[in-house]
C-alpha cells in the first residue's frame, strides 16, 4: 500500500476551502459538487490511512523540518485513525442532504469543508499545540455553521456557543502555557515522558486547565450549557455534522488528555464522575421536551456521558464499548437529526423515512443488531466484571426513561398529516441506516480495530 | 439448515416490505418462510422421544450452531424446553399469518415483515443457550413487537409498551451481569451458581425481567393497552404464543440455570422454597385480579386481555411451586392458553372484520349468522373455562392436585375461584356476542380466517382424548432438570393423591349423551321466529324500543359490590412513578436556564470546585 | 293397544298435573290466592301457577278483556304448547257481564279464543273455582277438552274476529251483508 | 373382559336410572313438605313422576333453533355424568376414575350447557336470569372450595372415593371439630347450589318469569326438570359423601350383599335428611337480591371458612 | 292568601268548596297565581258535555292543603272544533288529562305534543263519550254482529 503522508487529510480540504470562492464564480451550483468531491476524495484518503495504520502500526510524520521540542508532529494512533474515517465518511454523506436545499451559499461549504478538515487534524495530530489550533478553527467554523440558517435561534445559539467556546479555549491555552512553562515542549511523547519532573500542584493545575477548556467542546456535564440551544438553533444538517464531527473531537481530545498527557489516577476517577453526571442530567432533562432537535440534544449529552463512563474505566473492554457507542451515536444522531421536523411531524408515516428513523432510534435506546447495543453490552459487561453495580443501575434507569421518551418521539412521528424530506435528505439518511445495519450485523470488523485503539491508548501512545 | 433459517427470515422479511403492494403474495411469502421453525420441529421430536414418520421431516437441521463474537460465544442449540415451547409457537404462527392474510388490509407488507422479525427474535430466544444469544434475540423480539405496536397509533399503548420494555431488558441485562460477575462465563451449561444473596438478586432480577412480558400483576399495566389496541392477529400470536417465552425463560432460569436446590438454600415453606412460593402467590393473585377484572370489562379485546393475564397467573403459580407436578401442569396450561386464547382472539378479529364493534353491548346474535366462528369460539371458551370436555381440565387439575401435594391452604381456593370466575366472562362472550336477539345481518368470516381458526382448535380436541401425549413431551424437561416425571399412561394420569382418566369421562358422556338423545328425540319439535318471546305478552311488532342489549353490562351487581377494589389499583402505582421520573426531569432541565451568564458562571464555579476540591484534599 | 290406549293414560296422567298461567284482568284476580294457598289448596291436584304460557296447559282469564288487553291475551294464547285449555272467569268473560253496553270491552270470549270452560259469576267464589278445576279435569279424562284443536281447525275464523275487533270495524263480514240483504 | 364391561354399563345405566327416579320423587317430596308447613294439602308424592310424564306428553314442543336444543342435551347428559363419578351408598361407579376437582367441574357443564341454551332464546329475562345464576355460583364457590381444600389437605387425599372410605364406621367427617363448622358452612352453600328459596334469585317467577326457563317448554322443559331432579341427589350426596360417610355403615366383606342393601337404604334416609333440611329452611325464607346473596356468602360465609382454613392449617403440618 | 281574597268573581259553594267561572286565555293565570298560594295540588281536569248549549265544560279542579280548600276553575269551550290552551307547563301530569279529553270528547289542546292514540288503539268512529255517541247501539251493531266460529 503506498503510504501516504497523513497531512493530506488536513491540507486537501483546506486548500479546496480556499479555492472555492473561486469555483462560487463560475456558477453557484457546482460549489455543492465541487465540495462533494473533495469530502469523498478525503474520505477515500482517510480510509488508505486507515488500512496503512492498520498494518503497520502507528504512523508518524514530521511537518515543516523542526524537531520534535518545537516542530509539528503529526501522530495516527489506532483510535484516532478510526475516528479519521468516521469524521471524514460521514461528513459527505451528511453534506449530501444539502443537495436539496434551494439556496447554495459558499460561505456555508467552506466552513463544513473548513471544519471537517479541523476535527480530523485534532484526531490525528500529535503535540499540543497543533491540537489547540485545530481546537480553534473547529470552534469558529461550527460558530459559523450553527448560524448558517440567520434565524433568531440560530444567532441565539451560536452566540452562547461562541461565548462559552472562547472561555473554553481561553483555559486551553493557560494549560499549554503552564505545560509549556515548565517542560519547554509540546510533543505529547516529551510531555508523557517528562511529566513527573513537574512540580504536583502544576501537574494539577494544568490537567485542571484542560479538562475544563476541552469538556466545554467535549459537552461534558457543567460545561455544556450551549449545547441544546446550539443543536436547536442550527439546521439539519448542521446539527448532525456536529454530532458527528466536533463532539467525537472533543471527546477524543479528552482520552488523549487522560490516557496520554497526564495520566494520574485521580483523572480518571473525575472523568467518571463528570461522565455519570452528564448521562443522568442529560436524560433526565430529555424527558420533558417539547422541542425534537432540543431532546435530541440532550440525547447527545446523555449519550456522550456514556461515552466518557467507558473511556473513564480505563480497561480494554470498556474502550472497545467507547468506540461502538462513539459510532453508534455518530450514526444513528445524525439520522435522527436529518429527519427532525417539530415535533408533530407526520414522518414516521411513509414507510421510506420511517425505515431509518426507527432503526437509528433502536441503536441509541440500545436494541441489538446495532452497533449501540454493542457499546452497552460491553460497557456493561466491564462493568460488570468489576461489580459496580450503582453505575449499572443508573445505566439501567436512564436506559428506561431513554425508552419513554423516545417512545413518545415514535408516537409523535406517527400522528398528523404525513410529511415528506427532500430527495437527497432520504438518499442521505438511507445510506447512514444501511452503514448503521451494517457495522451492527458484522461487528468483527469494528471489533478489531477498537481491541487494537485500546491497547495501544492503554500503553500511553495515540 | 438451520443458519440459513435465521437469513431466510431477514431476507423474508425485506422481501415482503418490498412487495408491501401486493399483499396477496406477501402473505404466501410470509406463510412459506413461517413454516420453517415447523420443519425444525418435526425434524429435532425424535430428541424430545416423539417418533415421527421419517418423510415428514423434510429438511436437515443442525441441532448446534456456536460462532465466536467478541468476548462472548453465540451458541444456539436446541433442549427439551425449547422444544415445548417452539411446538407452541411454530404451530400458531403459519396459522396467524394465514388469518392475517385476509384481515391486515393497510401497509400489509410491513405488518409481515414484523411479524417474521418477532418469530425470528424467538426462534433465536428458545434455541439460546448462552446469555449474550439470549439477550440479542429477546431484544430483537420486543422491538419488532414495538414495530407491529406502533401500527396500532394508540399513544398510552406505545409508550406503556416501550417503558415496560425498556424495563424488562434493562432487568435481564442487569441480572445477566450479576451472574456473569459471579460465574464469570455466559454460556448456561457451564454456569454453577453458588447460592450468595448476590446471586438470587440477580435471579429475581432476571425473573421480574421475564414477569413483564407474562403480564404478571404488578408488571401487566401494558397488556391491556397493547392487546386492545393492536390488530386481531398480532394480538393472537403475542397473546398465544409470546407471552409464553416469559415462562419460557422463568423455567430456563429458575429450573436450567439455579436448580431448586439453589433456592432451597433460603428455607422452604410446606417443601416449597420461599421464592417459588412468593411467585406462586403473585401468580395466584394475578389470577383471581385478572379474572374480576375481565369480568368488568365490555370491551371484547379487553375483557380477552384480562382473562388472558389471569389464565398466565396459573402458569406463574405452577412454575412457583416447582414439584415435577406443577411444572407439568405449568406447561400443559401454557400449551392450552396458547391455543384457545388464539383461537378467541382471532374470532374477536373475525367478528370485528365483519361487524367493525367491539363492544359486547352492541353485538349480539351472531351465532346464527357465523356459526363456525361460533363453534370454534364456543370450544376455545370451554378451554378456558377448562371444562372436563375440553383438554383445558387437565392442565387445572394437575395445578389443583401440585398445591394440595404441598398443602397450601390459601393459594388453592383462589386458584378454584380464578376458575369459576372464568366461567362468568366465558358466557359473556358468549351470550354479548353470539347469543341473545340477532341485531346485525353479516356473512360467515372467510373462509381463511375459518380454516385458521379450526387447525387451532384441532390440539385442545386431541389433547382432551389424549393428555398422556403432552406429558411425554414434557417428560424430557423434568428429567433435564433432574426430577422424576408425572406417572401416566396416554390417557390416565397418576398422583399420589387421585388419578384423572380421560376415557372414562369420555365414554360416559357419549352415554349419557345417548341416553338424552333418546329421551330427547321421542318427540318432534316446531322451530319458532327469533322474536317470538314470551315478554309479558307485548306483541312483537314494537320491538323497537327495547334496543338495550341484555348483555350490555352485564355483571353490574358483581360490580356495584366489588367494583371499587379493583378498578384502578395497578395503573395508579405506576402513575406515581412517571410522575417522580417527570418531578426529577423538571429539576434537570431548570438547571439549563438558557441564558449564557449562567452557563460561564457555571464553567468558573466548575474550575474553582475542581481546584479547591484538589488542593485541599 | 298402541295409540288409543297410550292417549287415553297421557290423558289420564295429564289431567293430575296441569300448570296454569292466570291473566288476571279485572277484579277476578283476587279470587286466584285463596284458591293456591292453604284455604282450598289447587296443588292438591298437582296443579301449579307457573310464570309463563311456555311452561303452562291452562290460561285463566279472571274478568272483562278490553280490546287492547285481548291482543296481549291473544299473543299469550299462541304461545302456549299445545294441549292447552281456556277457562273464561266470571260473567265478563261470557257476555261482557256488567260491561255489557261498554264500547271497548269485548262481549264473549269465545269469538276471540275457543274457551272450554266458564265459571258463572260475578266473580265467582273459590268453591265455584275449585269445582271448575274437578270438572276441567273430568273433560280433559272424557277427552271433551278440545278448544285447542278448535282454534287450529278454525284458525281463520278466529283470526278474521280478532282482526275485526282490533279495528273496531264489521268491514270484512261478508255473511253479514248477506243477512242484511236476506 | 367384555362380560365386566357389559356389567359396568349395566350398574351404571341402572345407578342413573335410579338416580332419576330418587330424584322424581324428590320432587313430589319438596312440594308435599313445603305444603304441609304452610299448613296446607299438598300434591301427593308421585306429583313428579306425574309432572315429568305430562310435559313429555306434550304435543308441540317449541324450540328456539340448534342451540336451544342443545341446551336440554347438555343439562341431562351432563348431570348424569356428575352422579357416575360420585361414589353413591359405598358402591364406587366412576369415582375412583376422577376426583373432587373432577365432579366439581363435571357440576358445570349441565350449567353452561342450560345457560347456552336459554341464552339462544334470546329473552333478556333469560339473560338476566342467567346472569344472576351465574354470580351466586361464583358466590357460593367460595365457602365451599375453602372447605373442600382444607378437608383435602387434612385427610391428605383429593379422590372422594378414599375420602369415603377413610370415613368408614362412624369415623364421619362431622365428628371432627373442625369439619362440623365446615358442614355448617357447607349446608349454607348447599342451599344456593339447589336454588332454594333464599338463593332462588336465578329462578324467581316473579321478578323475571322463571329466569332462564322462560322459554323452557314441553320436553325442554321436562329435561330441564329432570335435570334440576337430578341435581338435587347429585348435589345432597356430595354433601353425605363429604361429612357423613356417604351412607356407607356396614363393610360389604363381612356382611355380603345385605351390606349393599343397608348403605343404599342408609345413604337414601342421609340424603333425604340433608334435603328436608334445605326444604325446611325454603319453606319459611323470603328471596335475597343477588346483592345481599354476593355479599352474605363473600364476607360471613367466606370469612367462617378463612377461620376454619386457618384452624385446618395449624392443625395439619407437613 | 285564600281563594276568595285572590278573586273577586270566586262564588263559595260550601265550607271549603269554591268555584271560578272564567275564559280560556285567564284560566292559566288563575293556575298560575293559584299555585303560588298554598293550592299546590292539582286534582284533576275534567270535562262536561253541554249538548244542548253546544258547549263543552273544562273543569280545573285545584286543592290546598294548607287551606283544606277545593278550587273549581271552570270554562266554557265551543262543541264544533273545541281548542283549548295547553297548561302543561305548569302542571305536567295535565298532559295525560288532556290527552284523555282529546281521546274521548274531540277537544283540540294546542301544545300538547302527544294528542295520538291513548286508550283506544285505532279508534275510527267520533271520541265515545260525546253525548251524541249511542254506546248501546254501537255494541249492537259492532260486537253482538261480529259472528259466532261457525263449526261445520
Amino acid at each position: 500500500m503506498v503510504a501516504l503522508p497523513p497531512v493530506l487529510l488536513i491540507a486537501l480540504p483546506l486548500l479546496f476551502a480556499f479555492l472555492a470562492p473561486l469555483v462560487g464564480m463560475v456558477s453557484r451550483r457546482m460549489v455543492k459538487l465541487y465540495t462533494l468531491l473533495v469530502l469523498i476524495l478525503n474520505a477515500l484518503l482517510s480510509i488508505l490511512l486507515f488500512i496503512n495504520v492498520m498494518a503497520n502500526g502507528v504512523v508518524y510524520e514530521q511537518l515543516s523540518g523542526f524537531y520534535p521540542p518545537v516542530g509539528i508532529l503529526l501522530s495516527v494512533g489506532y483510535l484516532g485513525a478510526i475516528l479519521a474515517v468516521l469524521i471524514n465518511v460521514l461528513s459527505p454523506v451528511v453534506y449530501l442532504s444539502y443537495f436539496g436545499e434551494a439556496e447554495n451559499s459558499v460561505k456555508f461549504s467552506m466552513l463544513y469543508m473548513l471544519v471537517t478538515a479541523s476535527s480530523t487534524g485534532i484526531v490525528i495530530t500529535g503535540d499540543l499545540f497543533n491540537m489547540f489550533v485545530f481546537f480553534e478553527i473547529t470552534a469558529v467554523g461550527s460558530y459559523g455553521l450553527v448560524a448558517s440558517l440567520r434565524t433568531k435561534e440560530a444567532f441565539e445559539g451560536s452566540f452562547k456557543y461562541i461565548v462559552l467556546g472562547s472561555i473554553g479555549s481561553a483555559f486551553i491555552l493557560m494549560g499549554i502555557a503552564t505545560i509549556y512553562g515548565y517542560l519547554k515542549t509540546l510533543n505529547f511523547y516529551d510531555i508523557a515522558l517528562r511529566i513527573d519532573t513537574m512540580p504536583e500542584t502544576a501537574r494539577l493545575m494544568s490537567f485542571i486547565f484542560l479538562i475544563v477548556g476541552i469538556g466545554v467542546e467535549a459537552e461534558i456535564f457543567p460545561l455544556n450549557g450551549w449545547v441544546p440551544d446550539a443543536y436547536q438553533g442550527a439546521s439539519n444538517r448542521v446539527a448532525s455534522f456536529l454530532s458527528v464531527g466536533p463532539s467525537k473531537a472533543g471527546i477524543y481530545a479528552i482520552a488523549r488528555l487522560i490516557f496520554t498527557l497526564i495520566p494520574i489516577m485521580s483523572g480518571f476517577e473525575l472523568s467518571l464522575l463528570l461522565g455519570i453526571f452528564t448521562l443522568v442530567v442529560g436524560e433526565l432533562a430529555a424527558l420533558r421536551q417539547r422541542d425534537v432537535k432540543r431532546m435530541l440534544a440532550y440525547s447527545s449529552i446523555g449519550q456522550m456521558g456514556l461515552i466518557l463512563i467507558a473511556l473513564s474505566l480505563h480497561s480494554e473492554t470498556a474502550l472497545v464499548a467507547a468506540v461502538f457507542l462513539m459510532v453508534g451515536h455518530a450514526l444513528a444522531k445524525s439520522i435522527l437529526f436529518i429527519g427532525s421536523r417539530d415535533y408533530s411531524g407526520g414522518l414516521l408515516r411513509n414507510p421510506l423515512i420511517a425505515g431509518p428513523l426507527f432503526l437509528g432510534v433502536l441503536s441509541i435506546v440500545g436494541m441489538p443488531p446495532f452497533p449501540g447495543f454493542w457499546g452497552k453490552w460491553y460497557l456493561m459487561v466491564d462493568l460488570a466484571s468489576r461489580g459496580a453495580w450503582t453505575i449499572i443501575l443508573l445505566i439501567v434507569f436512564t436506559a428506561i426513561v431513554e425508552g419513554v421518551y423516545y417512545s413518545r418521539y415514535l408516537f409523535r412521528g406517527l400522528n398528523g398529516e404525513i410529511r415528506t424530506l427532500t430527495k437527497s435528505e432520504i438518499a442521505s439518511i438511507i445510506i447512514l441506516a444501511s452503514i448503521l445495519i451494517l457495522i451492527g450485523l458484522f461487528p468483527q470488523y469494528l471489533y478489531d480495530p477498537a481491541v487494537m485503539a485500546a491497547r495501544s491508548l492503554l500503553g500511553g501512545g495515540p | 439448515m438451520l443458519m440459513e433459517t435465521f437469513y431466510a427470515f431477514i431476507i423474508g422479511s425485506l422481501v415482503v416490505l418490498a412487495l408491501n403492494r401486493f399483499p396477496r403474495i406477501a402473505a404466501v411469502v410470509a406463510i412459506a418462510v413461517s413454516l420453517l421453525p415447523l420443519f425444525a420441529l418435526i425434524y429435532w421430536a425424535p430428541l424430545v422421544g416423539l417418533t415421527l414418520p421419517s418423510y415428514l421431516s423434510l429438511l436437515r437441521f443442525e441441532t448446534e450452531i456456536s460462532y465466536a463474537l467478541g468476548p462472548g460465544t453465540i451458541l444456539l442449540q436446541i433442549t427439551p424446553l425449547g422444544w415445548f415451547f417452539l411446538f407452541l409457537l411454530a404451530t400458531t404462527f403459519p396459522l396467524v399469518l394465514l388469518f392475517a392474510s385476509s384481515f391486515v388490509r393497510d401497509n400489509a407488507g410491513g405488518f409481515y415483515a414484523s411479524m417474521l422479525l418477532t418469530m425470528l427474535g424467538s426462534f433465536g430466544v428458545l434455541l439460546a443457550r448462552d446469555m449474550l444469544t439470549f439477550f440479542i434475540f429477546w431484544e430483537i423480539m420486543s422491538w419488532s413487537i414495538l414495530a407491529l405496536v406502533l401500527r396500532g397509533h394508540d399513544r398510552r399503548a406505545i409508550v406503556s409498551y416501550l417503558a415496560f420494555g425498556s424495563l424488562s431488558a434493562m432487568l435481564l441485562l442487569f441480572g445477566f451481569m450479576i451472574l456473569y460477575y459471579k460465574t464469570g462465563t455466559f454460556l448456561f451449561g457451564e454456569m454453577a451458581l453458588e447460592a450468595t444473596p448476590l446471586t438470587l438478586a440477580g435471579i429475581s432480577m432476571i425473573v421480574a425481567g421475564f414477569a413483564v412480558k407474562g403480564a404478571l400483576m404488578p408488571l401487566h399495566v401494558w397488556a391491556p393497552h397493547v392487546y386492545s389496541r393492536s390488530e386481531e392477529p398480532f394480538v393472537a400470536f403475542l397473546s398465544g404464543g409470546l407471552s409464553k417465552l416469559g415462562y419460557f425463560g422463568m423455567i430456563l432460569f429458575m429450573y436450567g440455570v439455579a436448580t431448586v436446590p439453589f433456592f432451597a438454600t433460603w428455607g422452604t415453606f410446606r417443601g416449597v422454597p420461599y421464592f417459588g412460593y412468593a411467585l406462586a402467590v403473585i401468580g395466584a393473585f394475578t389470577a383471581f385480579a385478572g379474572t374480576v377484572l375481565a369480568i368488568m370489562q365490555d370491551d371484547l379485546r379487553k375483557l380477552l386481555a384480562y382473562s388472558s393475564i389471569g389464565q398466565l397467573g396459573y402458569v406463574a403459580i405452577g412454575i412457583g411451586i416447582g414439584t415435577p407436578l406443577a411444572l407439568t401442569g405449568a406447561l400443559f396450561q401454557a400449551l392450552n392458553h396458547t391455543f384457545f386464547k388464539a383461537v378467541l382472539f382471532l374470532a374477536a378479529g373475525a367478528v370485528y372484520y365483519r361487524t367493525g364493534r367491539w363492544k359486547i353491548s352492541e353485538l349480539g346474535g351472531l351465532g346464527y349468522k357465523m356459526p363456525f366462528t361460533f363453534l370454534a369460539a364456543l370450544f376455545a371458551i370451554f378451554a378456558l373455562a377448562s371444562i372436563p370436555i375440553t383438554s383445558g381440565f387437565a392442565a387445572k387439575w394437575l395445578l389443583y392436585e401440585a398445591a394440595i401435594e404441598q398443602g397450601f391452604l390459601f393459594v388453592t381456593p383462589i386458584m378454584l375461584i380464578a376458575g369459576v370466575g372464568a366461567f362468568l366472562y366465558a358466557y359473556k362472550i358468549l351470550y354479548g356476542v353470539f347469543l341473545g336477539e340477532p341485531r346485525h345481518d353479516v356473512r360467515e368470516a372467510p373462509l381463511s380466517q375459518l380454516v385458521a381458526m379450526w387447525i387451532l382448535v384441532l390440539p385442545l380436541v386431541v389433547f382432551l382424548v389424549f393428555p398422556g401425549w403432552v406429558l411425554d413431551i414434557t417428560s424430557p424437561i423434568l428429567q433435564e432438570y433432574g426430577m422424576q416425571p408425572v406417572a401416566h399412561t396416554p390417557y390416565v394420569i397418576t398422583t399420589n393423591l387421585a388419578a384423572y382418566n380421560t376415557i372414562a369421562v369420555i365414554l360416559a358422556l357419549i352415554g349419557t349423551l345417548f341416553l338424552a338423545l333418546i329421551l330427547y328425540k321421542w318427540k318432534p319439535q316446531k322451530v319458532v321466529p327469533h322474536e317470538d318471546n314470551y315478554l309479558a305478552g307485548e306483541p312483537p311488532e314494537n320491538y323497537e324500543y327495547i334496543s338495550m342489549h341484555a348483555a350490555s353490562n352485564y355483571y353490574e351487581p358483581f360490580e356495584d359490590v366489588f367494583g371499587g377494589i379493583f378498578r384502578k389499583g395497578a395503573e395508579r402505582g405506576w402513575e406515581i412513578v412517571l410522575a417522580g421520573a417527570e418531578f426529577l426531569s423538571n429539576g434537570a432541565r431548570r438547571i439549563y436556564t438558557g441564558l449564557t451568564e449562567d452557563y460561564s458562571i457555571y464553567i468558573l464555579l466548575f474550575f474553582l470546585v475542581l481546584v479547591g476540591w484538589w488542593l485541599l484534599w | 293397544m298402541r295409540n288409543e290406549d297410550w292417549k287415553k293414560i297421557s290423558r289420564l296422567v295429564s289431567k293430575r298435573s296441569l300448570w296454569m298461567v292466570h291473566f288476571c284482568t279485572g277484579c277476578g284476580a283476587m279470587e286466584m290466592p285463596p284458591v293456591m294457598t292453604s284455604r282450598y289448596d289447587m296443588e292438591r291436584f298437582g296443579m301449579h301457577a307457573m310464570a309463563t304460557p311456555r311452561q303452562a296447559d291452562i290460561l285463566l282469564i279472571t274478568g272483562y278483556l278490553a280490546v287492547k288487553t285481548l291482543k296481549r291475551v291473544v299473543q299469550v294464547y299462541e304461545q302456549m304448547q299445545d294441549p292447552k285449555y281456556v277457562i273464561g272467569f266470571g260473567s265478563c268473560t261470557i257476555n261482557g257481564g256488567m260491561y255489557w253496553d261498554s264500547y271497548n270491552t269485548i262481549k264473549d270470549l269465545s269469538k276471540y279464543i275457543p274457551v272450554d270452560l266458564y265459571i258463572a259469576g260475578c266473580m265467582p267464589r273459590p268453591e265455584a273455582i275449585m269445582d271448575a278445576f274437578l270438572k276441567l279435569m273430568d273433560m280433559i279424562d272424557k277427552g271433551e277438552a278440545i278448544g285447542w284443536k278448535k282454534y287450529r281447525k278454525y284458525y281463520d275464523q278466529y283470526k278474521r274476529n280478532q282482526r275485526m275487533a282490533f279495528a273496531y270495524r264489521l268491514d270484512e263480514v261478508k255473511e253479514i251483508k248477506e243477512d242484511d240483504a236476506k | 373382559m367384555v362380560i365386566e364391561i357389559i356389567e359396568k354399563i349395566l350398574l351404571l345405566s341402572g345407578m342413573v336410572a335410579l338416580g332419576f327416579i330418587i330424584g322424581m320423587f324428590f320432587n313430589g317430596f319438596a312440594r308435599k313438605v313445603t305444603a304441609r308447613i304452610h299448613n296446607r294439602v299438598g300434591p301427593p308424592i308421585y306429583q313428579g313422576y306425574l309432572d315429568v310424564f305430562k310435559l313429555f306428553a306434550k304435543k308441540t314442543n317449541i324450540s328456539h333453533g340448534w342451540i336451544f336444543d342443545l341446551a336440554a342435551l347438555f343439562s341431562v347428559a351432563g348431570i348424569a355424568l356428575a352422579f357416575l363419578f360420585l361414589p353413591v351408598a359405598g358402591i364406587s361407579l366412576l369415582s375412583t376414575e376422577g376426583d373432587l376437582f373432577l365432579i366439581l367441574y363435571l357440576l358445570a357443564i349441565p350449567a353452561l350447557g342450560f345457560a347456552l341454551g336459554a341464552g339462544a332464546s334470546g329473552n333478556p329475562n333469560a339473560a338476566v336470569g342467567i346472569m344472576r345464576a351465574l354470580m351466586l355460583m361464583l358466590a357460593y364457590e367460595l365457602p365451599l372450595v375453602m372447605v373442600i381444600v382444607a378437608m383435602m389437605v387434612h385427610y391428605n387425599t383429593t379422590s372422594l372415593a378414599t375420602l369415603v372410605q377413610m370415613q368408614s364406621n362412624f369415623k364421619w367427617a362431622l365428628f371432627v371439630p373442625q369439619f362440623f363448622i365446615g358442614a355448617i358452612i357447607v349446608d349454607m352453600a348447599l342451599q344456593g347450589m339447589l336454588m332454594e328459596k333464599p338463593f332462588d334469585i336465578a329462578i324467581a317467577p316473579h321478578e323475571i318469569a322463571s329466569g332462564p326457563m322462560v322459554e323452557f317448554g314441553g320436553k325442554h322443559l321436562g329435561a330441564l326438570m329432570l335435570y334440576k331432579m337430578m341435581a338435587i341427589v347429585v348435589e345432597t350426596t356430595l354433601f353425605v359423601d363429604l361429612f357423613l360417610g356417604g351412607g356407607v355403615v356396614l363393610s360389604v366383606e363381612q356382611y355380603g350383599w345385605i351390606a349393599y342393601l343397608v348403605n343404599f337404604l342408609v345413604w337414601f334416609a342421609l340424603i333425604t335428611f340433608v334435603f328436608f333440611l334445605a326444604l325446611l329452611i325454603n319453606a319459611v325464607f323470603p328471596r335475597f337480591r343477588i346483592e345481599q346473596a354476593l355479599k352474605f356468602y363473600w364476607k360471613y360465609d367466606a370469612l367462617a371458612a378463612l377461620l376454619l382454613l386457618i384452624w385446618v392449617y395449624a392443625g395439619v403440618s407437613i | 292568601m285564600m281563594a276568595q281574597e285572590l278573586f273577586p268573581q270566586a262564588q263559595k259553594i260550601r265550607e271549603g268548596r269554591i268555584r271560578i267561572e272564567t275564559t280560556k286565555d285567564e284560566v292559566g293565570t288563575i293556575l298560575r297565581k293559584l299555585k303560588e298560594n298554598g293550592y299546590d295540588h292539582f286534582v284533576m281536569l275534567s270535562c262536561i258535555d253541554w249538548i244542548n248549549d253546544g258547549e263543552f265544560e273544562l273543569v280545573y279542579h285545584m286543592w290546598s292543603y294548607e287551606y283544606r280548600e277545593h278550587v273549581m276553575i271552570s270554562i266554557r269551550v265551543d262543541r264544533e272544533n273545541p281548542t283549548m290552551l295547553s297548561l302543561r307547563d305548569i302542571f305536567p301530569q295535565i298532559e295525560t288529562y288532556e290527552r284523555e279529553i282529546h281521546e274521548m270528547f274531540g277537544v283540540n289542546f294546542i301544545g300538547n305534543p302527544r294528542l295520538g292514540d291513548f286508550i283506544l288503539e285505532g279508534w275510527p268512529h267520533i271520541p265515545p263519550m260525546r253525548k251524541d255517541f249511542d254506546t248501546e247501539k254501537f255494541v249492537k251493531d259492532f260486537y253482538y254482529k261480529i259472528p259466532e266460529v261457525r263449526e261445520e
